[in-house]
């Protein structure tokens, strides 16, 4: 259970023998045709997939360097990566006979996922949702709602996504022996960062057949936003023997050199969070801080601890983009391809702009547009209310 | 049979073992000094000094709550683990076990860490998210040290409970309930087969923790393990005392904690 | 330019010359296979066709009838089924060298799917909105906005989608030179209808040869709802001489029996509407009067042209749903399915639940899930607030 | 050469028409009697009274907002046709010509459409959405009632000019600019070439609209042009009239009326 240094089972005993269970079950379902074979029937015929690769000429021409691509995850159902790990986890769940979820969510997209597989396979949910992040997100609440999932608010903390999660974890250690916690991202304890990027490397999979359909070869570069990671990893992973470069972006909020960011790996240090050793923002004293972004899903202290293991191996490059820079980012995608992208997902766009820049047209790149912004309309209102 | 009971010799029972826990620092260091005090008085065997941390992903709301209040007194582990010496100082002479999640540690380093428990006196450790298969090095490094490193074992952790047992040191936790710490008002038939099961396979006192907030409760886990751990309960006794402490009625709040004690572990 | 007694272009003297080029052009790009090609290409890699045929598992044997199965609009770019005609009337702009469209929305849906085509073809994009929907649809308009489109608010009747057509006309009779009027359903003066049509069909083509793929022959029945009805005529139109029963389902708003609603065929008569003979919902005086539907893109007084014909003709079936039963139709499909689909789309549901419990398990039920509900939340916010 | 005039024998000229638009209705129905009177008295040759509708994609803001205040008073197709008698009675002699949108027309059927026509002696008729491809029952109609079918043909209607002017009736309405209905304040020579072709092909007057709000323009038209026809700018002058008229100040604003009518056409 562990990528290099990091990974591991950090959690209290009572979950020892749950993530045992679920280690086991995961095991024989990855080795079992049949359950791969739905997975794939599932994500085709009610998810969508294959989502696009999309060329985007316009964008390309107005940068004046390498041909940039998009994977179109926010074509997925529900408008983001985040249901692909959903569809696997939720077959998961049915096949070990539990018929109850839980999970967590910040800005909701997660709690939707599992809302809509709790829905399509009959399973009863619960999703944890910080107090705050309820009344910034009142929208996702009634969407979860709206599909019978039940959202528990969590007051602990400061009512954000590391106490949901927190929490989440608290009630599946009393409820473990019927209910299945369906993880959102690459963290928590082994075996999920593994299960969720053998969930996500649907997108990369799909990237590298379709990238070498059009382009004959591989992309040079290839760029994804990293909260917890799961889009990331998802589709870094097929490519990792390969000779594409591979980028990770943080959301590095008002500013690395200020306390607001999530910015875990450029700053922060190896430590143990949600029952995994990783790199996260802490003080000295080893309590964890709030990271801040726009962007609610790069809003998390940690990082998924095989995002900690390659950024040890340098197999993967981290960078850092601020809010102003993937608001700007978001702005240009929008207007040259007509193509509003989640905040997650404009961090890589900034950070792939100012590379494309630099490359040559006959140079190509690859990012994966992780979602859509729909989400974020809120938000974009306010910041681009008198520009447009 | 049990062969140890250690403690570096200042544990000399093994039988109705009262271990309670409190949180460093709440609501103030110098009164966790006092309540501990109460502690022993009302027969203590050893106490659990929890060390408030900012996720506590194995307690309940009850000892979140504490948790809060100490960070906000600027408790941390080493502000703990110093607090051990200012208890002897005051009289407490029972064995003390630093409770701390793991990331702490991490961060300060074992070496560090052990060095740390051994200056200041405390004789033992637990950590509740740092399971057997992850606890390998620092088990190690314990017994090196001579502290107590104290193992948990719940009934979900089945094949595990064997091996968990013969390995562990000063006491065995027993997780009576799933869950996480919280006061609960009944034990089950299941809780008590568990409990059997564990005594089998170990050398050290079996207590139970997690959910004993009443006398019937105790004299139940008494029957049937060796120790009684109480935290939720006695952090909401604490809670109970907070407007007293803060109007200056010290005295009076203590003896009142005294009180409910006696009552809960007579 | 007729479909029995229905079509025609009943425009000013000015529109007919625009009429004229249009419809050259139009002849002349469908018999030009690189035209098609760029189409489909453009559908493909942009917009994420084919949209999948999902079976409704839980709701059929909910319903306990027909085997109840969705064609996914709602997942295509933008969350309907408008950009698959924006895009096929943004290529035939471009190749007719007009830099700038004009488009008119209701809601908000088919001003998107023309701003996206706009950014995304570098063309300039002026959006015609009532000013009472600008007011309803904030969001919408702002996502336009961000689009680069530059949306026009009408303050000329009642400031909702007959009006915003209206002055979209009028702007174009002044404009017609170098704008291109790209119109949202299959209304409007020939060759509209038929092109609207055209680039609609891809949905029924595919849900064709996909039902195929998966049932081994045709669905039993096939429902769509109807407003001005380009879903409904993509859906039907390749289905038109098989054995499937189409059926089309109109608003009926608060009841048919009342005033308020927008059931065109069923209660409507023939008359002129925006450059066409059909049916539209009008006074004795021949005044237009105003329709009403909870689904902002139902909310409209006419009908396709070629709707009035089938519904003449008898070759589709025309029944009416109101709000309430709509509303109830989407809450079943969000439990039982995980899927949100729009208020428009929970039309067509309604009525195929209806008629599904009456079929035998061996009978099979195609409904095109014209688009995602996301746009509805508000509204269903306000309805089911208190049940969930 | 032109060889028809026609309207029933009531128009004589051929040149210099002035071919005035009003609303039926706009303000009330009485008023619009006056108005037209004024006109005629300004040298009026044909009226042309508009039938106002809920959705005149013909027309711009002026007329739709008078066609909103007609509408108010429950104006239709039927009452505008049922006003022509009235305007008779009044004193109006010029001929009248019904300008109404299609869709009316569809409602009440072309039978009894003419046949209203015919009873209350409305002499043209001239529907801005009904172009020449989708006219001809309707034009068969119209000759065979003795109704001038009123035909427009705009700079864009190419190789259609010869076809639609070479089969008009009563007077060939210009769309002088490209555009609904509105004042403008020059005229192109485009527009002008555009006129002289039209010319070239029409045996019927050739008037031009769209846009004339100025003596200049009126001008420049009867120059190039058999008549001037004059909408927007006519509504407008009423318009200003309404606080009068709302004030019991009528005469003084059809006075007023006719000084700007008789300025304008001058």
């Amino acid at each position: 259970g562990r990528f290099g240094d990091f990974g591991g089972k950090y959690v209290p005993e009572t979950l020892m023998g749950p993530l045992q269970e679920l280690e086991e079950s995961l095991d024989q379902a990855m080795n079992d045709q049949a359950f791969l074979d739905e997975y794939h029937h599932v994500l085709k015929e009610y998810a969508g997939r294959p989502t696009s690769l999309s060329y985007a000429d316009k964008l390309s021409d107005y940068l004046g360097g390498a041909k940039i691509y998009l994977k179109r995850e926010d074509l997925n159902h529900t408008g983001a990566h985040k249901l692909n790990n959903a569809v696997g986890q939720g077959l998961l769940a049915k096949r070990m006979g539990k018929k109850k979820i839980i999970a967590e969510t910040g800005a909701g997209q997660h709690g939707v996922a599992s809302a809509t597989v709790a829905a399509k396979f009959g399973l009863e949910c619960k999703v944890f949702m910080g107090e705050e992040d309820i009344r910034r997100q009142e929208l996702n609440v009634f969407r979860m709602k709206l599909l019978g999932a039940e959202v528990i608010s969590v007051s602990s903390g400061n009512g954000t996504l590391k106490d949901a999660t927190n929490e989440a974890i608290r009630y599946w250690v009393a409820n473990c022996e019927d209910h299945f916690y369906l993880i959102g991202s690459v963290v928590g304890p082994h075996p999920y960062p593994r299960m969720v990027r053998d969930f996500q490397r649907v997108i990369g999979d799909e990237s590298k057949k379709q990238f070498l359909e059009v382009e004959d070869e591989l992309p040079d570069r290839i760029f994804a936003c990293v909260g917890g990671g799961s889009n990331a990893m998802g589709i870094f992973y097929p490519f990792l023997e390969d000779s594409s470069e591979l980028i990770g972006i943080e959301a590095a909020g008002k500013g690395i050199d200020t306390p607001e960011h999530a910015a875990t790996l450029t700053k922060g240090t190896p430590g143990v969070i949600h029952g995994s050793m990783t790199y996260l923002m802490q003080d000295k004293n080893g309590q964890i801080t709030e990271p801040y972004s726009i962007s609610a899903g790069l809003d998390y202290p940690g990082i998924g601890p095989e995002h900690a293991h390659l950024f040890q191996s340098k197999q993967v490059r981290y960078e850092s983009i601020t809010d102003k820079e993937a608001l700007d980012a978001l702005k240009l995608l929008t207007e040259k391809e007509g193509i509003i992208p989640a905040i997650e997902s404009a961090h890589a766009l900034a950070q792939a702009y100012k590379e494309a820049k630099e490359m040559s047209p006959d140079e190509t790149i690859l990012i994966n547009l992780s979602g859509r912004g729909d989400k974020d309309m809120a938000t974009l209102m306010e910041h681009f209310q008198e520009e447009v | 049979m049990l062969t140890q009971t250690a403690f570096q010799g200042k544990l000399t029972k093994t039988k109705d073992l009262f271990i309670p826990f409190v949180v460093a620092g709440d609501p103030t260091p110098e009164l966790t000094v006092q309540f501990a005090l109460q502690l022993q008085k009302a027969g203590a065997d050893i106490l659990e000094l929890g060390v408030p941390y900012s996720d506590p992903l194995a307690d309940g709301p009850t000892i979140q709550r504490a948790a809060q209040r100490a960070l906000k007194k600027d408790m941390s582990l080493t502000k703990a683990i110093e607090l051990v010496p200012k208890l002897r100082e005051a009289g407490l002479e029972i064995p003390v076990v630093i409770f701390t999640y793991y990331n702490p540690v991490v961060q300060l380093g074992y070496d560090r860490f052990f060095e740390m428990l051994e200056e200041n006196g405390a004789e033992g450790v637990l950590i509740p998210d740092l399971p057997y298969e992850e606890s390998e090095d620092i088990r190690q490094l314990a017994d090196e040290k001579d502290v107590e490193f104290i193992s948990l074992v719940a009934p979900n952790s089945e094949e595990r409970i064997k091996r968990i047992a013969e390995h562990a040191k000063g006491f065995i936790y027993c997780v009576s309930t799933l869950g996480v710490t919280g006061e609960r008002n009944d034990m089950s038939a299941e809780t008590l087969s568990f409990i059997k099961k564990v005594k089998e396979h170990s050398n050290v006192p079996v207590a139970v923790g997690f959910g004993i907030s009443s006398n019937e409760h105790v004299q139940l886990v008494r029957e049937h393990a060796d120790g009684v751990i109480i935290g939720s309960k006695i952090i909401r006794l604490i809670e109970s005392e907070l407007e007293a402490l803060e109007n200056g009625r010290e005295a009076e709040a203590l003896e009142r904690f005294y009180k409910e004690i006696h009552e809960l572990v007579k």
